[in-house]
């Protein structure tokens, strides 16, 4: 019925569409709202892999929007690099919407019909704005994740109000810095499409508004992925928000961010640009170093497990932006690559996290006593994905660390090695200390359901499933890496570097 | 352009900006930051920009100013004096004011002047609008076909981010749950009905109808003249705000349920999605409104897009008056939905 | 000859406007600034809203009549609203509790609340 | 005495931008961070809007058609640039989007902390 | 005849300068509120003016209609805030505050 030129707007166009619908049925009874997000979820997924299959085998999809020629109109491009973060998000996102059904039941069960669109409402910002080739079409769908995004975390009341506001606040700057860049290449060419401002931009690369543009606009997708010395307001946003929340926004939003960077750099500015006219690598590799460094001590200072969390999350930034800033083949690989893996990384740990919370009501270290007895095939799933986060080697994590590492030998930044090396580092301590109170100390009768510490109290299946799927995903990601590597992410680096 | 106009009213802006944030008194600084609104209303006519400073219009005059009183009177009012504790801050803000200012007037020196008809933004895409909205879609308002055709997909994306902040303030503020254990007259019967003078009462009877004819007339004028879904679904709140602050939350409530509130704010959207995904069933490109043309009787390509672009100005008033009217209930009333400012 | 009752509705209007200025700025209390504000307000907006209804209408045209019919709706709506306004104004005052001004008191302003 | 003003609304977004910004960061109070925020998106808005002026008697962007009588070819000179106009139209939606949400959620602090003042908010964290 | 309109356009936006003085300084919030009041009806009028120099009013009578028709509403929303709060200056810092939100 509708012809296969046409699934990348279904990509965005499924949730958008059936968030509205899921509203609507929420009126009328709260329980259809799960099956339907997981449908409208799981539709987005299948259209995402149909598109990333089209593109494997013909290459770059232009898709105009209305019908209109690109540079008058929107258009959407679906280059390697994107396909692939759109199976991605829309498989976090399901993954995420699967598991979020027992959390969301206890933690506002009133609230469930305004949660799950706002949920798809995320993931189609999410997607949409890795989809687009229009910078201003950009800034409108990353207004829509931002809101349903403060939304979210809002939700989780007391503490999370007011991460969330620091986050509106926050937001909203790095929004705004983004409009005001594009609104500076604006003045300069004349155009928003950014395939066109690829074209028309090295005619002004002299001219400092160009420049003040790329500026702003990485100032803005910097203070949206909280790169490190902009990152404050994550910690407190991401600790608090509803576990339902973080399961889907930590793993994406963060990593959606880094992704805009990468595009903004390469398909707006070009390589040539950035890496040669721009006089900032140095700097913002040690940047990145600084990001490593400091998000991994922080994280090591954590007595909270989802705070701990938050900070790796900041370290990993700093991978991916150091990744790219290393200017050559490997790195970029490598940061590409980690996109991914971190994705699906941090989903793994956060699913982990929702299931502690759903089952000792906290997220504190204390709160993991026992748990190898009580959840041996949780604890299992989640020893994968924190083996991931470590780097060992079968599993999806040490790859991108591996070609990021020999990006940064390449590139003679001694400095980002080293601080990769201590961030694996810092990583092995921090699990292995969670390893140690979860199978080591006794479980903690206060916290109730632990009555006999030996009896095997699983979580729910909703959540397992999902988290068991991840942690199998994370091999299988380790394992098929270079095909990955050679279908989809060597066409997306750019050439000539 | 009026440049006379333009240089007194930047510097009235500027007076009012600076003011706001500096008056320690909250309703004062969002009554004086409703002047400022006004002002940038008068900026943007004198610049030319009619369909911006009709929003602004109503947004200024009509919601937003509203929505600060209404949220002062449910917090606290003064803004509470310091010695000491955000000097850190004031270093941070004023460091980053600074740079991102002097880097800013850096750039500004490459920009073509002010009104330069010969400027790369005024030759390179926005001719092509001008020239062509009439034979492609029929529509003279060049904002209007650039809205809700050529970007037609952001303005889908914008409905949908008001959408959206109605959504997010009935997850904050709204109490769910409550109100199905306690029946809603019993509740209503507790609070006494507190309105306004009758001289206010009856101004209000007299303005709401003119207030929701003009909205009407508005949208369905946007093709020929500024105003569109934006403005119109704006007024139309604005009008039940009205209502809502001449007399009580709870006679507007009774004019518009919120669970009918509710419906509006998703059908608009859908009305707008559902069309776009309309030409995609039939076989064109999401939002590629010529294809109506086989099921609108006796239209042309041109056409469709012209009716193509009134339903979704249509979609776009229905989601943004129930949105606006829902954050003022929720912000008027503290989420309870029960009498508010 | 129209383009004189322009001009004469126009000066009168920004003269009262002037005035008004004067009275919102000098007036010694609250209530005293709202009676300059209130009437020279209306006064002048309608004065100048009635000079450029004159004005449309130097070319008797359709579109003219209707923009100066719509003209004249928008000094209708000051007319009614504006003093509305002042009403709703004055009244928040009183309720607030606001006193009223006299000659011996030599308060400083504004310190008339609670 | 037009070309004086060159660059004058350029500057004057300047300025509004820098205390929007400060405001957002300075101030402890939240409404008042919200205030800031409202100025920052405004100032971006004077900046577009600013790009699409015209000099040379640009009307504003509605095709003219019987308009005073002449039907005439219509001229890319005659019309201010449409195309910001729509971009910030958008803006102003957003804007007050967000106001409301942050609106919203400030008053959910109010209600919990019983404050809107920053410091004041942290310390009653921090016990 | 624009000359006539573009000056007292300009004398309006002065005097507007003015009362914008008194709603700077107030003293109270009701006198900001009367000032405010005075700039959003002289905002009607310029906005019709400016049509009138754009030699196109027909299409800026309406924005000015709409201001026309919203501009008391802020108005009679503050008017409302003195209804429910009958504190004329911003004291009352905080908690009582509070308390008192919650007994209406």
């Amino acid at each position: 019925m509708i012809a296969p030129e046409q699934y990348p707007v279904l990509i965005v166009v499924i949730p958008l569409l059936s968030a509205f619908l899921i509203n609507l049925i929420g009126m009328a009874d709260k329980r259809f709202c799960y099956p339907a997000t997981l449908l409208a979820l799981g539709g987005s997924l299948a259209a995402a892999v149909a598109v990333a299959g089209q593109v494997a085998a013909g290459g770059v999809i232009h898709y105009r929007v209305g019908g209109w020629p690109p540079p008058f109109g929107i258009e959407y491009v679906i280059d390697h690099l994107n396909a692939l973060v759109l199976v991605v998000i829309a498989g976090v996102a399901l993954v995420a919407a699967i598991a979020s059904k027992c959390s969301v039941e206890a933690e506002f069960p009133h609230k469930r019909a305004q949660f799950y669109t706002l949920f798809v409402l995320l993931t189609t910002g999410l997607l949409g704005m890795t989809i687009t080739g229009d910078a201003f079409n950009l800034y409108v769908l990353m207004e829509i994740s931002a809101l349903t995004n403060y939304a979210l975390i809002a939700m989780g009341g007391n503490r999370a109000l007011v991460g969330g506001f620091n986050y509106i606040i926050v937001g909203t700057i790095g929004a705004c810095f983004y409009l005001l860049g594009v609104g500076h290449l604006y003045i300069m060419t004349g155009s928003l499409n950014m395939a066109d401002l690829l074209h028309l931009l090295p005619a002004l690369f002299h001219t400092k508004a160009v420049l003040v543009g790329a500026i702003l606009m990485l100032l803005g997708a910097w203070i949206k992925m909280a790169f490190f010395p902009l990152h404050g307001w994550l910690p407190n946003a991401y600790t608090y928000a509803p576990s339902a929340t973080s399961t889907l926004v930590a793993p994406l939003m963060t990593k959606v961010s880094v992704y805009i960077m990468i595009r903004v750099l390469f398909s707006v500015f070009g390589a040539y640009y950035v890496f040669t006219v721009l006089p900032v690598k140095g700097l913002i590799v040690w940047l990145a170093v600084a990001a490593i460094v400091g998000g991994s001590l922080f994280a090591l200072a954590q007595q909270d497990f989802k705070r701990m969390l938050t900070y790796l999350i900041v370290a990993e930034v700093g991978y991916m932006v150091g990744g790219v800033w290393l200017a050559n083949q490997w790195g970029i690989t490598g940061a590409i690559l980690h996109i991914i893996n971190d994705a699906v990384m941090t989903l793994c740990l956060f699913l982990f996290c929702a299931i502690v919370v759903h089952k000792t009501k906290g997220h504190r270290l204390s709160d993991m006593r026992g748990l190898f007895r009580r959840m041996p095939v949780t604890m299992t799933a989640f020893a994968i994905g924190a083996l991931s986060m470590i780097g060992v080697p079968p599993t999806a994590g040490f790859f991108s660390k591996w070609y990021l590492i020999l990006g940064g030998i390449d590139a003679h930044q001694w400095g980002f090695v080293a601080a990769l090396l201590f961030s694996s580092l810092v990583n092995a301590v921090l699990f292995f200390r969670i390893f140690e109170i979860a199978h080591f100390e006794p479980a903690d009768e206060v916290h109730g359901h632990g009555h006999g510490a030996v009896a095997i109290d699983e979580a729910p299946l909703s959540m397992l499933l999902p988290l068991v799927a991840v942690a199998v995903g994370l091999i299988v990601l380790g394992l098929y890496s270079t095909t990955l590597v050679s279908t989809f992410i060597h066409y997306a680096v750019p050439a000539g570097i | 352009m009026i440049w006379q106009f333009d240089f007194i009213i930047l510097a009235l802006a500027l007076v009012c900006a600076v003011a706001s944030i500096s008056l320690k008194d909250l309703l004062s600084a969002a009554i004086v930051f409703g002047a400022y609104s006004f002002l940038m209303c008068l900026l943007w006519t004198e610049m030319g920009a009619v369909d911006v400073a009709f929003t602004e219009a109503a947004v200024g005059a009509g919601v937003s100013t509203v929505f600060f009183i209404a949220a002062v009177l449910h917090t606290s009012r003064q803004v509470k004096p310091r010695r000491h504790g955000r000097f850190f801050y004031k270093v941070i803000g004023g460091a980053a004011a600074l740079v991102i200012g002097g880097i800013l007037l850096a750039a500004s020196a490459d920009f073509p002047t002010w009104g330069d008809p010969a400027s790369p933004a005024s030759t390179h895409v926005s001719p092509h609008y001008i020239l062509h909205s009439i034979p492609d879609t029929a529509v003279p308002n060049i904002v209007t076909s650039v809205l809700a055709d050529y970007r037609g997909f952001d303005t889908m994306f914008e409905t949908s981010v008001i959408f959206v902040a109605g959504l997010a303030v009935l997850a904050i503020l709204g109490r769910f749950g409550r109100r199905q254990r306690d029946e809603e007259p019993a509740e209503f019967a507790a609070v006494p009905i507190a309105g306004q003078s009758p001289i206010i009462q009856t101004a209000c009877r007299i303005f709401v109808p003119f207030m929701q004819l003009f909205a009407l007339y508005v949208v369905a004028h946007g093709h020929h003249s500024p105003g569109g879904g934006f403005q119109g679904g704006v007024i139309l709140a604005a009008s039940f705000i009205l209502i809502a602050i001449s007399y009580d939350l709870r006679t507007m409530l009774g004019r518009l349920r919120e669970r009918l509130n509710m419906l509006f704010a998703s059908l608009g959207v859908m009305i707008y999605a559902g069309t776009g995904a309309l030409c995609l069933l039939m076989g064109a490109n999401f939002l590629d409104y010529s294809v109506l043309h086989h099921i609108l009787p006796a239209t042309s390509p041109i056409m469709a897009r012209s009716h193509g672009m009134l339903a979704v100005e249509v979609g776009v008033a229905f989601t943004v008056m129930a949105v606006m009217v829902l954050i003022y209930v929720n912000i008027a009333s503290h989420g309870k939905s029960d009498k508010g400012l | 000859m129209i383009d004189a009752i322009v001009v004469v509705l126009f000066v009168v209007g920004l003269l009262s406007f002037f005035s008004t200025t004067i009275g919102i700025l000098r007036f010694p209390d609250f209530y005293s600034r709202m009676h300059a504000a209130g009437k020279g307000d209306v006064f002048s907006s309608v004065a100048i809203l009635l000079g450029l209804v004159v004005y449309h209408l130097r070319h008797p045209s359709v579109g003219g009549t209707l923009v100066a019919i719509k003209i004249l709706m928008i000094s209708l709506f000051i007319f009614i609203a504006s003093p509305t306004a002042t009403h709703a104004i004055i009244d928040a005052g009183f309720t607030a509790g606001i006193k009223p001004w006299s000659k011996d008191e030599n308060r400083p302003e504004g310190e008339g609340g609670q | 005495m037009a070309e004086l003003f060159a660059k004058y609304n350029y500057w004057i977004y300047i300025a509004l931008m820098m205390i929007g910004l400060y405001a957002m960061i300075a101030k402890g109070n939240l409404a008042k961070k919200i205030i800031g925020m409202s100025i920052f998106q405004t100032a971006i808005i004077v900046f577009y809007v600013s790009i699409a002026a015209k000099t040379g008697g640009a009307t504003i962007p509605i095709i003219a058609h019987g308009h005073e009588g002449a039907e005439h070819a219509v001229r890319v000179i005659d019309y201010v640039n449409p195309l910001p106009h729509v971009l910030m139209l958008t803006a102003i939606v957003v804007g007050v989007a967000t106001l409301g949400v942050a609106l919203a959620i400030a008053m959910s602090i109010h209600q919990r902390y019983g404050t809107m003042e920053e410091e004041e908010i942290l310390e009653q964290i921090r016990e | 005849m624009d000359t006539l309109f573009i000056a007292s356009g300009v004398a309006i936006l002065l005097l507007m300068l003015l009362t914008l003085y008194r709603a700077i300084v107030g003293p109270t919030a009701i006198d900001r509120l009367m000032a405010v009041n005075v700039i959003g009806t002289k905002t009607t009028v310029i906005l019709v003016i400016i049509g009138t120099i754009f030699h196109w009013v027909e299409m800026f009578v309406d924005i000015a209609l709409a201001y026309a028709l919203l501009n008391f509403i802020v108005t009679i929303a503050t008017a409302r805030y003195f209804h429910q709060r009958k504190n004329l200056t911003a004291t009352g810092y905080g908690l009582r505050h509070r308390k008192g939100g919650a007994e209406q």
